[in-house]
């Protein structure tokens, strides 16, 4: 058979072009298992070449028969495996929780804009909620341009913390703030980054979170070149179907985001 | 020399609408809130061509509802997601707001229906309708009317003889295009939008499953071009009527060609993915602008159907 | 371990007639005369489908007759260019002396016509019989027919019933396709080939000429592939028949997902213009193996229609 | 406009992607004229950049609404333009000789497979009737491959003859063979290709001309490697419509060609 070597893409996982007719590709899981109460992490393996992904990039990931949920890089590696974390909210992160090692995915992306950084200086990352799920693949993106940075990570229990250390690399620390006063900072990741916003000067603060949070990080960080990273109904990923539209705005959150400066979404945010 | 004297003239007009050039969108991409409608202004559109509205506001399937495929088109199935007529007149404002002629895609599953849209339509202040009876994918919806030339009588009669508006029948590719193209001009169509999406479908050979949520959609983009060339060459040829273009419409060529078929304006929709959808709108119009210069004509408009002369 | 051990079983069965694997050219695509059936049995085909032949030699339209195309498609009228019935016999001879399965493309203006050339090619030897009732860009060939089930019932009953070899009619896309198929099968075909290619056309921008000398031709290749596996699903889901898918397929991922959606042969048209047309049958025919066995299947034919499983 | 000055593909001839949605390309007519009586000639500017053509690869070339004839390319230069050499035969040829500088020619090409020939030696081109035009293009690229080599150009009548040497670079001598003994030798191209081959030893001989002649080529020629170029009827050019086919062989002359060695067609020759 010649060259049916390559493509021994089921048992021995070649690579090999020509595996799909459409924009999803197959990948296999690695991995999937819980963090925390709160967050489970998915590895997957694509069974083709992808596009390298950058923060703050997601991918449309589809159960096959069931759904399509978009979920940010968390993380990459050299052997192009992608890394997801993600929370169970509904019947499509369920599924996708039941998924054993070696069943299939889809992927179609990387999707959005990557993040776009000036060089080195001082940033501040500041993540609640879900909105950890890509923070280690943008602090390693960051530690990388040169920047010197510090992590805030706010969420409402306790055990909903996971060992977010050990996904990440390059940061200068990690501050935890709980609600419910169970570790590190008592109070909202908001609150936090406020405070350290007032003691130091960062060239950079990125936020990923709840809309709330977003708004006051915003509102506390004017004068500093802010990002913040949203989430939206996405259904075609293509700036086509207008679902993840960020009202009163016209931006698109597939194709212009999911990373904003802060000006260019504050109606939405303010909404 | 002015810029503006340098540029050929690419103003054009349907059903009496004038228009600055030939180019709108594609009824589906964007077009159902007045910030898509902001959008589409901002990528130079000539004209905003609304999603298809329906009575009802409808959810539409959840995803996956567009791929992009290795044959370089699209493959959708929307569901015709619509916030419903009630979303019209806001979404018609915004189009006035910002200065652009504004035409509504009616869609329906009864007459009744599409007739309520399109008055409500016509009363936001509509500059046309496009009656969508075409669309492949939703039952009860489009290809079961548009395929059956009676229908399309029945449909565009009775939206045409109740609205002040001119109204566009779309058609699809069926086997009766040039009769239902006949009918809708009969029934009152001042002007027919050529051609929808064609049914498909993708299976993933891997979970052994259609990809679409819908099991199967519209293909549109690059694949459907040459099949809307003919569409368009065959119903220009029969009855010589208003024709919109649109089917896989990505660079100026692709324009050119249905317009030498007889398009007098194009619509643009899944190439509207790119990149740079204003970038894309700029460079078919400045190649437009130098074909028709480069072939020694004056307006856009003069070659219309010219590649039916002997 | 042999290598022989490590492939999947490809075999297939169309009509009752053994096949060492599912694929085989598509018709038109050389199968003209002898020396065209020695060459696709070089490229590993598992059997030979003839070009179509018409009772009268037909000289076909002269150039452009092909186009490749941006849209990754092929554009052709070649205008069912044929040496006539009276070459049959020679082209069959040589797919026996080859050892090859040979199905003879078999059309017509006429129900005469076609039982005709149906005649001379059972005689001669054909194994299968495939009707052509779907050549678009033939008047009085085709479309015409195809697109009617009632003249799809008439010519393939007025053939079944005279010939002792299968009968295989190919159909192409319409609006009727799923009766055309009911009455083909209701009519004695044993199998269904699906699809012909779709009517289209490309206009030269420079010269405002239409370009194939005969104006308007069948798009074939990628752009046709998700329509044909639609075709085919919806064929299958109706009927269950036998099944030979075609349309664009070029890799074993669009050969598998014409097997999921329901065909047991698959035909290989437009892809034959590659630089190694031996090759690429040989990487569809590994690919389809290495997918079979990584699904833990042992028979290709294990998967024919598993996308319609709930 | 912007970038529309770089669409000024009519009146400023700037080079653009998607000039065409389909395998013709435009081409502008450069010149178009007589060269003896036989033979004319004609250059063209493709609107867009075009795979660089190797001897003996031929286009498809297109006179909109008329016909599409196949023609080899007797020379490319650096600007892109390609030149044919073409006899008048039929309404194609005769179309094609009325087209003035400036009108639109449509490309299908470069079809066929190059003339793959191994480095340095001595080569012998022999060409009769309108074989000669290839024979430009040919010989620069033997020349180039380090090829001494030597050419015997056969006519009927001498008033078919033009200054072949002119638009050749690189050959050692031009032998001319006419039939009605007008000029140079007096007799076929064959036979003082034979006397030639009788004295010298070639590494390679190239033929190109009418079927009898490279017969009768191929006999003289055993042992040599010797290539002929043939023609036959090129419809579709891309091996899927069959009419090129060399019977009684199974070769397609369309994308096995048109230069084969004499073994693989001697059955066809001999026909
Ligand atoms: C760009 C982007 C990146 C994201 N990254 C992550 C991540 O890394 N980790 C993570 O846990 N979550 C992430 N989310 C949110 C995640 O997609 C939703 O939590 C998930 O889709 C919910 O689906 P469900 O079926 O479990 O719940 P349900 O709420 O029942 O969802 C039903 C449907 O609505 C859609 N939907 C619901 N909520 C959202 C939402 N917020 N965004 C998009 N679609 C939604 C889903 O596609 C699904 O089809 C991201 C969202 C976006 C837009
Ligand atoms: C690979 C190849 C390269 C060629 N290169 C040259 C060249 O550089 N210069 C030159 O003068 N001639 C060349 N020819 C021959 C040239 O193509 C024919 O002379 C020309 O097509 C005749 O067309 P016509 O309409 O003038 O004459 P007609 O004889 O009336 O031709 C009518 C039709 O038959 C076809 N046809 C007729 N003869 C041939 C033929 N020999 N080959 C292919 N198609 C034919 C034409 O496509 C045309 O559609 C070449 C042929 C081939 C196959
Ligand atoms: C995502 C998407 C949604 C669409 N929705 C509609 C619609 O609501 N109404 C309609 O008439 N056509 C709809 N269409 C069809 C387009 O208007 C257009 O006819 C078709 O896509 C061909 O044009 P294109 O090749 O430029 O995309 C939709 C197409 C796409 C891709
Ligand atoms: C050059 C060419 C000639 C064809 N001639 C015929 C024909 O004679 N009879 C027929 O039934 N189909 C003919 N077809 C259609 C093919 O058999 C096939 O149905 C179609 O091309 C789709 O397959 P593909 O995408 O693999 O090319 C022809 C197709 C091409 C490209
Ligand atoms: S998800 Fe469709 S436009 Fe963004
Ligand atoms: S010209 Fe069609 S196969 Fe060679």
């Amino acid at each position: 058979m010649g060259k049916s070597e390559e493509l021994r893409i089921w048992s021995g996982e070649r690579l090999k072009r020509d595996v799909s007719t459409h924009s999803i590709i197959p990948a296999r899981v690695v991995l999937n298992r819980a963090l925390s109460r709160r967050f489970h992490i998915i590895k997957v393996r694509p069974l083709t070449l992808i596009k390298r992904p950058k923060p703050v990039q997601f991918f449309m990931v589809w159960s096959p028969g069931v759904d399509e949920l978009p979920l940010s890089v968390a993380g990459y590696n050299a052997s192009g495996e992608i890394t997801f974390i993600y929370e169970i909210k509904g019947p499509g992160t369920r599924r996708l929780s039941e998924l054993k090692p070696d069943s299939f995915v889809g992927l179609k992306g990387p999707l959005g804009r990557p993040l776009e950084v000036a060089d080195g200086g001082t940033a501040l990352v500041v993540t609640g909620g879900s909105g950890v799920a890509p923070v280690p693949f943008i602090t390693k993106h960051l530690a990388s341009k040169g920047y010197q940075l510090e992590v805030v990570w706010g969420v409402k229990r306790g055990d909903e913390l996971f060992n977010l250390c050990s996904l990440m690399s390059g940061f200068e620390y990690l501050n935890i703030a709980t609600e419910d006063c169970s570790a590190g900072y008592c109070g909202l990741a908001s609150e936090l980054a406020k405070s350290l916003l007032s003691k130091t000067r960062y060239d950079l603060v990125v936020g990923v979170g709840p809309k709330k949070m977003l708004e006051s990080l915003c509102k506390a960080t004017l004068g500093v070149k802010t990002y913040v990273v949203l989430e939206a109904i996405v259904k075609c990923g293509l700036g086509l179907c207008g679902s993840c539209v960020l009202q009163p705005t016209d931006r698109l959150l597939c194709v212009d985001g999911p990373a904003f400066k802060c000006e260019e979404v504050i109606e939405y945010l303010e909404q | 020399m002015s810029t503006l004297s340098s540029e050929a003239d690419l103003s054009t007009a349907v059903a009496g609408v004038k228009l600055k050039h030939v180019l709108m969108n594609a009824s589906g991409v964007l077009g159902a809130l007045p910030e898509h409608v902001t959008r589409l202004a901002n990528y130079g559109l000539a004209a905003v061509v609304t999603k298809t509205f329906t009575k009802r506001p409808r959810e539409g399937y959840g995803p996956p509802i567009i791929l992009r495929l290795e044959n370089i088109g699209f493959l959708n199935a929307v569901g015709l997601a619509n916030p419903g007529v009630g979303a019209v007149p806001q979404v018609v404002r915004r189009g006035k707001e910002l200065g652009l002629p504004i035409m509504v895609s009616v869609g329906g599953s009864t007459v009744e229906e599409y007739v309520e849209v399109a008055s409500v339509s016509a009363d936001a202040g509509a500059d046309l309708l496009e009656l969508n009876l075409s669309c492949p994918h939703t039952m009860g919806y489009g290809l079961d009317v548009g395929s059956d030339p009676s229908n399309v009588f029945e449909v565009t009669k009775a939206v045409a003889s109740v609205s002040k508006v001119p109204v566009v029948a779309k058609l699809g590719l069926s086997d009766n295009y040039i009769k239902s193209a006949g009918k809708a001009l009969e029934a009152g169509a001042k002007a027919l939008t050529l051609i929808n999406t064609i049914r498909a479908m993708v299976i993933d050979v891997y979970s052994l499953r259609p990809v679409l949520s819908n099991v199967f959609g519209g293909l549109s983009g690059p694949p459907l071009h040459p099949i809307a060339v003919k569409v368009v060459y065959d119903v220009y040829r029969e009855f010589s009527p208003e024709i919109i273009g649109v089917g896989g419409v990505t660079n100026w060529v692709t324009a050119a060609e249905l317009v030498l078929a007889g398009a007098k304006a194009i619509q643009v929709g899944s190439a509207l993915s790119s990149n740079d959808p204003r970038e894309l709108i700029r460079s078919i119009l400045g190649g437009l602008s130098e074909w028709v210069k480069g072939l020694e004509y004056v307006r856009l408009t003069d070659l219309v159907g010219l590649a039916h002369r002997k």
